[in-house]
């Protein structure tokens, strides 16, 4: 299976997914940093992974 | 055989930076660096983070020998009166300060306040933004510089204006010290200016005209700069109201669509992390421009946020990006640092 | 065939300048740059400044695989326990961090306060100063990494003290708050840290063990370190008491017969223009260390100034330029940039 791609639900970049990536795994954007878990393979389907905060609590 | 450039005006800090970028590039050679106060001296008597580099010293302004390329770093208005001199030494004449910037002669008298001394000339000059003239820049043999907050709004902006997407936008500059140059003022005096955050222009400054100039007029524009605590660097926040709103993912889809191939626009919006949107500190010595944007919910109005080390892409960066394309050389050739963090 | 290198604690201030200096080396391929913290991430994450310039990501530390260079910056105390593991798995270590620097495992453990955890690997490493043991990197496999206020001290004064003309020594280095590395504390909160003169270590800074290993315990050596408002930066101001007077122009020659070969270090001592001292502003990202001197007329004191950028050939530029002997390339490469002014 080469490197899939998918699209961040965020920002609509391709995300170039590991040769051997597997469920569960987290990716993340290489635009907007969102971290994506792969939900499954086979339909291919990412989901937003918990994030932290900004803490520029200025 | 290589190409040969020389700088007039080299003892300011446009000068400087052209000068710290041409040593160091692979396509050319620096014949001559001109300072009439400086004559004689070694070049690291004012750039002395060149010490070491260069035995390159100041020649002086009427001693120039011709050359394949011309920079030309002096204060407004001196280079408008005597291009003609400066067209017989080079065959190519890359002006950084704002006498060729604008086509219109009407438009620079009122800006500027003075009639232009060779309007005739006005036309032959491109003006240097190879993000919005690289085409006409390939062939190119006088190239204007670019006014460093006009750009950095631009390059923010430009999408949603040539898109038509734009009603108004109000632009606010946050400006470092090194933009007023290397001569001291009283307001530049350390115990003044240190710490100030002061509203330099909040109207009527003259980069506007450039704004006008390459992104049209059929938004208004309202645009104020503001001094803060920083040396290098400009950031533009950049209030823009749309006719109709717009959501992110749309907006990421029109700026990846706009800058996808330009070697030195970065969108950096990031979901993670502390550098979560530009900051002009990461950029000092680099080419440059990063943008960011929000989408505020419920209303029209997007801010942009758009970040460039005032010295390079804002003027000596740009310069030799545009001399690179000039001269079919790389166009990220001597362009390559990828600035400091922390710094 | 390029050299392979690696970086293990890649996360932090000296992790990321190296990765900017290896990137960007010549006769380098960065293979894995591991941390626990940020596996998975893309680098530019925490290096904002290497974003857009490679898309490689964070590994595991338990995932480095065998490579030719491995360089680790990991905090103090955690290398000395898990050399053999990196032992296996490069021919070559460069080690930034304290563990080996000290060829004396009874220093080690009086300034470090615990007993070494491998005192038989401390004579396998060579202290990586270029400057003081050149021939002995050219073969080393072992290189430990320099302290950066030692090393500002000890380029500056190496010269009276190997003439064996010091009696004694007060020393006061000024540091920036990057020194301190990636990890806030309350000390290193903006309000608390922004704009103060903070006498850090008065007395008691480690970094006066590595001081007497390089230039000996024939003299007395007073050691104090300042924190001021600075993030990249040293400036050692050395208050040398000489057992006999030194008119300047022996102290030229002295300087100049030690250091004229040195591609890194520069003599700044200036009649002219306003930067007639170092400056470590000037030094930001480049693998410089700028020495001046004045002598106290009617005395025997000579203040000798020195300055570097603490992150570079205070840490990761005197790491590569290590392993640029160690490798056989040009001593230079990947080192050249000349740094930025104004900044």
């Amino acid at each position: 299976m080469s490197g899939k791609i998918a699209e961040c639900p965020e920002c609509a970049a391709n995300v170039a997914l590991p040769a051997d990536v597997m469920e569960g795994e987290i990716v993340q954007c290489p635009e907007c940093g969102l971290e994506l878990e792969v939900l499954s393979l086979n339909p291919l389907s990412l989901a937003q992974a918990p994030e932290e905060e900004e803490d520029w609590g200025e | 055989m290589t190409t040969t450039v020389s700088i007039i005006g080299g003892a300011g800090y446009v000068g400087g930076e052209l000068l710290r970028l041409l040593l160091f590039h692979p396509n050319v050679t620096v014949r001559q660096i001109t300072s009439a106060s400086q004559t004689g001296r070694f070049v690291h008597t004012v750039h002395p983070n060149l010490r070491g580099q260069t035995m390159l010293k100041f020649s002086h302004p009427d001693s120039v020998e011709p050359c394949d390329v011309l920079f030309i770093a002096q204060p407004h208005g001196v280079t408008g009166a005597a291009i003609e001199k400066y067209a017989a030494i080079a065959e190519r004449i890359i002006d950084t300060a704002a006498d060729f910037r604008l086509r219109d002669a009407a438009a620079y008298e009122r800006w500027y306040g003075a009639p232009h001394p060779n309007p005739q000339w006005l036309e032959k000059f491109v003006y240097g933004l190879p993000e919005r003239h690289r085409a006409e820049l390939q062939s190119a043999r006088y190239v204007s510089g670019v006014g460093c907050n006009a750009t950095v709004t631009n390059l923010g902006i430009a999408p949603l204006a040539d898109a038509g997407l734009l009603e108004s936008v109000v632009t606010e500059v946050k400006v470092g010290s090194s933009e007023a140059g290397g001569r001291p003022t009283d307001s530049s005096h350390h115990p003044e200016r240190s710490g100030s955050v002061r509203s330099f222009k909040p109207t009527g400054h003259r980069h506007q005209a450039e704004i006008r100039q390459e992104l049209g007029n059929n938004f208004d524009l309202h645009f104020s700069v503001t001094a803060i605590e920083m040396v290098r660097g400009a950031l533009a926040t950049s209030h823009c109201f749309l006719k109709d709103p717009l959501p992110e993912k749309e907006l990421w889809k029109l700026y990846r669509a706009a800058y996808r191939d330009e070697p030195f626009i970065r969108l950096v919006k990031s979901r993670v992390g502390i550098h979560r949107y530009p900051d002009p500190k990461l950029l000092a010595g680099t080419n440059f421009c990063d943008i960011g944007f929000a989408v505020d919910a419920g209303t029209n109005r997007v801010v942009v946020i758009s970040a460039i080390d005032n010295l390079m892409k804002g003027a000596a960066g740009s310069a030799v990006q545009a001399m690179n394309l000039m001269c079919g050389f790389d166009e990220r050739a001597g362009l390559g640092f990828p600035g400091l963090h922390p710094i």
